[in-house]
């Protein structure tokens, strides 16, 4: 752990929020597309089952 | 064209047309202010231009809920797309109609309020230009705002988030200009910014609003 | 529309079919997101590790191997948007409008990160969480179109029509960023510090030792972008076929 | 000119809804359009005004010498029947407002407010409309919804006026309204699975 000094309290802060959203985006977005996979999948099989 | 222009102004000062909403908006806006930030006469005489341009932006944006909604739900908007007039021309007339109902009072208005905010005497000429050049742009954008959320079920909403920040550039010279007037000091440049801005929108955003509200229609 | 006309299968264009674009997407995107993660790890943990502290900023330094790629990326979002908006309404391809969809909520993301980490580096250099700095400024601003263009594609209903709007909206409201961006340095000149690397003039402001991370992490940001909208457009496509599959089986009964 | 529908292909919601559509609307000639719910009646009559871009096919004789009505008639209700009249007249550039006045019996309603009408009242009012547009091709969705029989009889007598001035008509209606007129079914001309028109979805499947 580098040393700090008098800001460790903002470089920490900083870091920690961008980290935080950052994986917010990606869990999201692969939350989302992973959802959208069994849409289709569902949809697909009930398009081949009726034609 | 000038049936269209005669029949707007005719609709807002019916019974129910609106007209007057904004400015007794305008008016409460501008009373409310000393009760929020306090009766000091020296800070209300320091924020009187820009609370009178914010409160005008506002009562402008208030109205534009108006401006084509009613239109779209009774059909008109649709039988003026197919009429010989074109849409581009239709909505420049429109947001003069809604710039002659409502921004021009605002402007007359606004010097009155002045008073009531302790405006420097030196300052009243240069609010009531910055708003007399700058309340057409906001008229002219609103009606891009409009058209784009004609479709959009209860779009009240989502177009003062869509105006707003197309509003910034407007708001920032305009109040600048009265700002720098009522300190006694050169307001040449916001002003002339001011009025570059205010062309350059009448001219090229009737295209803009015209394309948006032919797709919002089909 | 593309299913009416020739397209040649080695031309950038053909990427522009929906189910094509479906099938690159899965090739590139594990490479993508393994590159952007490698490149972003390593170079924050070669800033925030491996790097001495500024003079005169001490370790508040180290904020800019965050603050400085966010805004670069949340600028180049929006151009990318753009782009993708002229593509739309020129030439129609569905990917590109969807493709423009799946880059506002990064874009939004990355804006949040260059405010907030500017914000946190501004509380100690400035003595103040926030200043009306032009630059702060112009990005809160750049949140908002951001906010409406989303809030736009959320609203209507029909994906044309929604793509068409948004797209002018894009255009229109590039317009106004730019006279934005103007009105507020003519407002406020600002304490911002000058651009950290000008690219345009090949010159640069930062010393070695900080440069190359951060360097590392603006391609790594960039990557991560590629692979964010890579990601979400092939989820926005997939909702789109699923749609598409439920209206022809509804067309057939 | 007559108005020459060719091999026209339309979509609603991205989905095509009719394809091959060819027709045409002589001077002088009325056209019932006829078809079930969802057939696609309104969407045609849309693209014919130009309201809605075809995804294929071609509309010829059509601009800018349609008079276009819907469900909506565009009436202000806070503004009088005259006035209502003459705004349109104005718009279209094409004068008196007396004949339409009198061919629906109109006259002791002119000074009224729209919004004092019923709704029988006001669809005449907006089918008055058309007469003061001047245009020579009358594009008309359901006209007769809310007519009492009396009404009807009028608008009958309008579109046979119109006619033989040398005008057309083209009307989606349900009910007969004792004209001679082509009947043009829209059913055969629907959409199926397969259609490859250029519709958004198609880039999907």
């Amino acid at each position: 752990m580098p040393e700090l000094g008098k800001y460790a309290y903002e470089v920490m802060s900083a870091y920690a929020a961008s980290l935080v959203l950052l994986s917010v985006l990606v869990l999201w977005t692969l939350g989302s597309s992973k959802r959208a996979r069994e849409t289709l999948a569902q949809a697909e099989k009930e398009a081949g089952r009726d034609g | 064209m000038k049936a269209l222009l005669l029949r707007d102004l005719r609709l807002a000062l019916r019974a129910g047309g609106g007209f007057g909403l904004a400015l007794a908006f305008f008016l409460i806006v501008i009373v409310l202010v000393p009760f929020a930030i306090g009766p000091d006469p020296e800070l209300l005489r320091a924020v009187a231009p820009g609370v009178l341009w914010l409160g005008a932006l506002l009562a402008c944006l208030l109205s534009l809920d108006r401006l084509l909604a009613l239109d779209f739900e009774d059909g008109t908007l649709e039988l003026l797309a197919t009429a010989p007039l074109p849409l581009e021309g239709a909505l420049t007339i429109k947001a003069l109609a809604h710039w002659l109902t409502t921004g021009l009072p605002l402007v007359i208005v606004s010097s009155v309020l002045g008073v009531m905010l302790g405006l420097p005497s030196a300052g009243y000429l240069w609010v009531v230009v910055s708003l007399g050049l700058g309340t057409p742009a906001l008229s002219v954008i609103g009606t891009f705002g409009a058209a784009l959320t004609v479709g959009v079920k209860r779009g009240g909403l989502l177009m003062s988030l869509l105006v707003l920040p197309l509003y910034v550039p407007t708001l920032i010279f305009g109040a600048e200009a009265a700002r720098r007037g009522a300190l006694g000091l050169d307001a040449t440049t916001p002003l002339l910014m001011l009025a570059g801005i205010t062309c350059g929108v009448v001219a090229c955003m009737p295209f803009a609003s015209a394309a948006v509200l032919r797709m919002g229609l089909r | 529309m593309p299913s009416g006309r020739y397209i040649d299968p080695m031309s950038i264009w053909s990427y522009a079919n929906p189910v094509k674009f479906l099938t690159l997407s899965a090739r590139v995107q594990p490479v993508l997101w393994a590159a952007a993660l490698l490149s972003i790890g390593i170079g924050l943990a070669w800033g925030f590790f491996g790097t001495p502290d500024d003079a005169r900023q001490g370790s508040t330094v180290k904020i800019i191997y965050l603050h400085v790629p966010a805004a670069l990326m949340a600028i180049n979002a929006w151009f990318m948007m753009l782009v993708a908006s002229l593509i739309w309404l020129i030439r129609r391809h569905h990917v590109s409008a969807l493709a423009a969809k799946a880059a506002a909520p990064v874009g939004v993301v990355m804006t949040l990160i260059a405010l907030v980490t500017g914000a946190i580096w501004g509380q100690p250099m400035w003595g103040t969480w926030w200043a009306w700095d032009p630059r702060l400024t112009s990005f809160l601003i750049l949140f908002l179109f951001y906010l409406g263009y989303i809030a736009l594609w959320e609203a209507v209903e029909d994906p044309d029509t929604a793509a068409d709007l948004t797209s002018v909206l894009c255009l229109v409201g590039s317009v106004f960023a730019v006279l934005s961006r103007y009105a507020v340095q003519f407002w406020n000149q600002g304490l911002h510090q000058g651009t950290s690397v000008p690219v345009a003039t090949g010159g640069r402001t930062v010393a070695d030792v900080f440069f190359y991370p951060l360097v590392l992490c603006m391609v790594g940001f960039a990557l991560l972008f590629v692979a964010l909208v890579f990601t979400r457009t092939s989820t926005e496509i997939r909702l789109r076929r699923a749609a598409a599959l439920r209206a022809r089986a509804v067309r057939e009964v | 000119m007559d108005v020459q529908i060719t091999d026209l292909s339309l979509a609603r919601g991205g989905v095509p809804v009719l394809a091959g559509v060819t027709m045409s609307l002589p001077a002088g000639q009325a056209v019932i359009l006829r078809g079930p719910n969802g057939a696609g009646k309104t969407t045609l009559l849309r693209a014919i005004a130009g309201l809605q871009p075809a995804l294929s096919g071609r509309i010829t004789g059509a601009e800018d010498r349609i008079a276009y009505a819907a469900h909506a008639d565009g009436v202000k209700s806070m503004l009088t029947v005259r006035e209502n009249l003459t705004f349109w007249a104005d718009v279209f550039g094409a004068g008196g407002i007396d004949a339409a006045i009198e061919a629906y019996a109109l006259a002791p309603l002119a000074d009224r407010l729209a919004a004092t009408l019923s709704a029988g009242q006001k669809r005449r009012l907006g089918l008055a409309r058309l007469l003061v547009t001047g245009r020579p091709v009358w594009v008309l969705d359901e006209p007769t919804v809310s007519l009492d029989t009396g009404a009807v009889a009028m608008f009958a007598d309008a579109v046979r006026a119109h006619l033989a001035q040398g005008g057309s008509a083209l009307i989606a209606t349900h009910i007969d309204l004792g004209l001679e007129a082509e009947v043009f079914d829209l059913t055969p001309f629907k959409a199926t699975a397969t259609t490859q028109a250029g519709a958004t979805d198609e880039a999907f499947l």
